[in-house]
């Protein structure tokens, strides 16, 4: 449940309950733009029919799989960025 | 997580309870644009087609059938990554 | 001024307040939406005029219209979902 | 709504007129950016050309009378929709 | 600072506060539009290579320099239509 | 600002942290989007293609140093414009 290093031990009340929170809110947020980005690249718009068919559960399936592949990579990416940034003072710091 | 105190987890419970109403109602109103948008675009009468209301009607059963073979999906994929130790390790 | 239901008696004066708010926003994210979708489909991106022509106008009206039944339609069938979700206990309880 | 007490109404309009200055302020920023999108086409300048700023005008003027036109059916069918005992009846 | 003219001296603490969050969080809100919208107009979506060239570091100049530009325009023509509205009160007094 | 107390500017300083880890929380999440949809188009297999993963990373990269550039462009703008009295004169 450790996603992008948040959820470390925190001094306040308000802090750790901020560090939950935000830690949630990001697993959802992340939940609601597989749900744009899957149905977007599965679902044709046509609607023929109210029930998926074989090809698109499979599709949603890998389009998951490929998500979260992403998300790894890139939040591993993102950290080695940070760590150079932290010197160089950036935007994302 | 299990670093809060019951207090905490009671506030927390709380405000994760109304994110979840702003979650669904976010949701909602998303089905709503996204089905509008792909089955309605004959302006020149002011109700509803036949064809436009069946659009709708299979457009949002795909959604919520999709959203919840997602939903199956990303909570698979979630208690296999915490498995090992999170995305960051 | 009853949408999905929201709006029943509360008892603790945060819920009430919570849920006149939910109330309120989703009226005006219904607002918000309508504004973009209807200007999506109804004026042209050229800008060829200052003032919305008798064509536009019109289009905007049966679009708030379409809109509003969309609302309706998509409401009711969520209800009816809602009612079967709830002893399965899927993800939009 | 009528339940709630004097103090409560206060509360509520106080969070109104914040959302109220929020909504603008996305409106603006909405607009700002759709009227950019739709007119500004020419990186081989650093300033606007005269017809870029022309199209500019004459988007933010026609999003502005579309935004009313659309608020007041809003407001015509939500009226409508209330008298007839809400969406859900 | 003064954008679209929050931040003039308001009676309470919590006013003060909001006014100041305000105007923070537009100068934030146009600086992510500002990403978006110039991203989109000048990195194309291929990614040949991971830095950015000649072409695209200068379009993406150039796009900051026309989106302020964009944004004085509108402002200074909302603040107008503003006092017009005031008095007809509509929508978005 | 300068007439915020020294209190008021503690409590709009947590207020701006929060809001920078929102803010970063975001921007992270709009990159995968972008990325994942630039980039992954090929759903005949369950794992990332070579040609996939490669694209994702320059995406990455690319959209890093844009960030940056456009944040060191917009600083200087919104400089400027102080000067000159803010957008509103």
């Amino acid at each position: 449940m450790s996603f992008l290093g948040l959820g470390r031990p925190q001094p306040s009340s308000a802090e750790k309950l901020a560090a939950a929170e935000a830690e949630i809110e990001m697993v959802s947020n992340m939940f609601n733009q597989l749900v744009d980005t899957c149905t977007k690249k599965c679902i044709p718009a046509d609607y023929r029919e109210a029930d998926l068919n074989k090809g698109e559960s499979v599709c949603l399936d890998r389009c998951v799989s490929k998500f979260f592949e992403v998300n790894v990579k890139v939040s591993e990416k993102m950290q080695g960025e940070a760590a150079q940034r932290q010197k160089s003072g950036g935007m994302f710091g | 997580m299990d670093s809060l105190t019951p207090a905490e987890q009671r506030e927390l419970q709380g405000r994760m309870e109304r994110k979840q109403m702003k979650d669904f109602m976010n949701m909602y109103s998303n089905l709503v644009q996204r089905c509008f948008n792909d089955c309605v675009n004959d302006f020149t009468s002011k109700s509803l087609l036949g064809k436009e209301e069946g659009c709708v009607m299979k457009c949002v059963d795909k959604f919520l059938k999709s959203s919840e073979r997602l939903g199956e999906r990303f909570q698979e994929q979630n208690a296999q990554m915490a498995q090992q130790g999170g995305m960051m390790r």
